[in-house]
């Protein structure tokens, strides 16, 4: 099983990423999806840029990924991280693990974001509903302390 | 023991307020000859401007990769061929 | 915030289902969903049949579903559950779990599922591919205490 | 005190594998005066038939519900309208 990795700009269908990771595969009984999305909760945002460090965030990806692999046994693993600016609403990241039972599944890809918050080389920077440019996302205490419940 | 060597040009790329706080996405620099480690070529960057001193102002709190890979401010740049800088990460 | 349940003879649309979820909510950042599908790994089986308890199936669903919401704080929850012939490689249930933090919709869709399995009133036999009916299948005791994580 | 009075009469029914050896899905019964919980209504049923026996051999593994919730032996069935037996779930 090779993990899929994707950095993209453009928006991912949830739905045709699941069904073709699960495809054909008798072995899969649990697929756990997990999507990000862009929060607005009091209409402040006009946007989120994402910037990424390219080459590095597809590499760092695979292998946190690996990782995965490696501690749980998976049918299916995927990861697609978008980048540019990305509206309220619409969808940041997505992460699939598929396995033959729930446990795994759901654990795989529930250590797949956590690791992704803290060593997936993105940054993001607010862009304001008035037109201006907001500051940068800080990175928060409570992201570190969810990956150290894997090591 | 090579490291008084002079160390071969080495690619920077710096990312999100690093970035903006140097006033450059990345460039080519020669640090001085004993430059061993990540801690060590930050301590040298500081002394090269205003926007640098700003950037690292809270060493703790900026990242590195070596040749995309994460990098504590101990680990050796022998053989990098390209170094970043960045605030901790925000994605996901 | 009120829990969806569906209790259906029909597949149901993954993507379709999380866009009608999160659609128009601008407090949605996370969404997690679980997919529990006819897993065939030796190739024996024909089928699974689902038998259902109606009434109850709904009722109790809807029960755990409150205890999710009542538990975390969610943006929306779903669960479909289906019953009669289900195929191998086909879909069998569907949790979803919508928040505004990754940590609630994961733990949110996870107690669902977990207490899903103990307590919905479902229960699957054998089609076997050489046309027989099979037995029932047996409860799992990894079942049983996977859901006493949550009390 | 009234649980020598005769029940009112009761809608069964029956699931999966304890279906198969009741041989029923659902039944109308009317159990003996003094029949006030689950177990005792277990205890009934079985002086039914052979099929109640085999159905209820092992009384620890049948699980209950009245009226749509899930009820443990001990449960009172007073003014219960449909009571459903059947094995351990395996949905999901």
């Amino acid at each position: 099983m090779t993990p899929v990795v994707r950095i993209q700009r453009e928006d991912f269908d949830l739905g045709a990423e699941v069904a073709a990771l699960a495809r054909g595969d008798a072995d899969i009984g649990a697929v756990v999806s997990f999507t990000g999305l862009c929060r607005d909760e009091s209409c402040r945002l006009a946007a989120l840029e994402l910037e990424h460090y390219p080459g590095m965030a597809e590499a760092e990806i695979a292998r946190v990924a690996a990782e995965a692999a490696a501690r749980w046994p998976l049918s299916g693993l995927l990861a697609i991280h978008r980048f540019g600016l990305i509206r309220p609403g619409e969808q940041i990241v997505l992460v699939i693990a598929a396995s033959s039972h729930r446990r795994e599944a759901f654990e795989a890809a529930d250590f797949l974001m956590d690791y992704l918050k803290t060593r997936a080389p993105f940054w993001k920077r607010e862009h304001l509903a008035d037109g201006s440019i907001g500051g940068w996302v800080e990175a928060k205490a409570d992201d570190d302390r969810a990956a150290e419940r894997w090591s | 023991m090579n490291q008084h060597v002079a160390a071969p040009p080495l690619k920077l790329v710096y990312f999100a307020w690093v970035r903006e706080r140097v006033g450059l996405a990345d460039e080519i620099v020669s640090p001085p000859p004993g430059t061993a480690t990540i801690a060590e070529l930050v301590r040298w960057l500081k002394t090269r401007g205003e926007g640098y001193e700003l950037a690292f102002e809270n060493e703790a709190i900026v990242r590195a990769a070596i040749d995309h890979t994460h990098a504590k401010p101990a680990a050796s740049i022998a053989g990098a061929r390209e170094i970043a800088f960045f605030p901790p990460m925000t994605g996901g």
